[in-house]
């Protein structure tokens, strides 16, 4: 399942009804991404995300799909947030659900990776003189995403 | 055709959204984005390096020239930074 | 941080109590491991784990500091329960938080694969007859826990 | 010198725990395990394999034989399980 939304989540009440009344899950896998206060040496004091409703939900959907067909999972859940977050806040979550643990991470990590170069988020930084600035792609997260290729 | 601009793209041309009737000129994303440069010394700027510039016809990437109607959503936009 | 317990844990509090008030934390990921109604094709309908009080709490304690070793990690949180379990119960919480996302998730696929053939926790399952059997140990998990040898 | 099982190992010796005063006879873990063994069938069963028989003593996994001591603690019992 995927969600864009602007508003803030609970990642303990979405494990929790991703979980609920099951017994076949095993292993569940969550990742959160944060607003951190420092990006590339410079001291950071807000974020910005702009996202391209429409082609948002339709790449996310395409990852999660290319995650089940990969992995053996039970479930799965992204969240994306947009729009303004303070320092500490969470932006994106990812929750893989399987009977093995070795599903559950590869997929999760497999998800952030595709997402980070694949569905149209921008980040803009803001900081402590006020000024704003649209963050840059970066080599790591191209190559991290790159492994997942050479599986296939 | 709609056509719409994300991120430091959007800022630079101060414009989010246009329409642009489809013409024989235009008939396709190569020669849609020849045009972008004509118009003037700030879309020579965001269109001069395609390097940064990614491209969606209809919310999809597409990799290579695309044949586009007039009844097409066209999308520029910088490498993507969520997550 | 370790922990050896009975009670049973909130996995959304845990995450929430490492996260509280930091704004230099970039990645989270969390893993639980959760009890199965399978095992090896047989139904289960509990668990029982027993542990060796003491080296439990040692071999915890160096597995966490080889992942600190390893990894660039702000924080890190180990739970294991022993005792009686009911299905769908958490057995197992590992959480590490980090700058960067790869060494959020490598530390805590290490810190469980290290765990499963270190920590002295033995399983014993029962079935729907009453029978209570000892669960053995499995290759895969011996394979996964080697490969983090051949990094170092 | 207290000795403790775990496990199955405990379950088939009907015994979780013992103390054995330490003597010439057992030095290290190689001549208490060879002694084990000697003690009935049960314990001869038990530790008939000793591929699945771990050993620590004082909290630590032992590889090879180790000397003992009368105020170590010894412990067996197969390969973990948790997680």
């Amino acid at each position: 399942m995927i969600r864009v939304q602007r508003d803030i989540f609970d990642i303990g009440k979405e494990i929790e009804t991703l979980t609920n009344g099951r017994t076949d899950i095993g292993a569940v896998v969550s990742f959160t991404g944060l607003v951190r206060d420092f990006n590339d040496g410079t001291k950071v004091t807000g974020l910005s995300l702009e996202h391209y409703p429409g082609m948002t939900e339709r790449e996310l959907s395409k990852i999660e799909d290319d995650a089940r067909e990969r992995w053996n999972l039970q479930d799965c859940l992204i969240i994306h947030r947009y729009g303004d977050m303070a320092l500490g806040e969470p932006i994106v979550l990812v929750i893989t659900a399987s009977p093995h643990r070795q599903d559950a991470f590869e997929a999760a990590h497999f998800l952030m990776d595709w997402l980070k170069t694949k569905a149209p988020f921008w980040k803009q930084e803001m900081n402590a003189s006020g000024e704003t600035n649209w963050v840059k792609e970066r080599e790591s997260d191209l190559k991290a995403a790159k492994r997942w290729n050479s599986d296939s | 055709m709609k056509i719409l601009y994300f991120a430091w793209l959007k800022t630079k041309l101060q414009m989010t959204e246009e329409t642009i009737p489809w013409s024989e000129e235009c008939p396709d994303t190569d020669s849609l984005v020849r045009w972008m440069k004509t118009r003037g010394p700030t879309f020579a700027e965001v269109f001069s390096d395609l390097e940064v510039v990614r491209v969606a016809v209809n919310q999809e990437y597409i990799t290579g020239n695309t044949a586009l109607k007039n009844e097409d959503e066209v999308a520029f936009f910088p490498p993507v930074t969520g997550g």
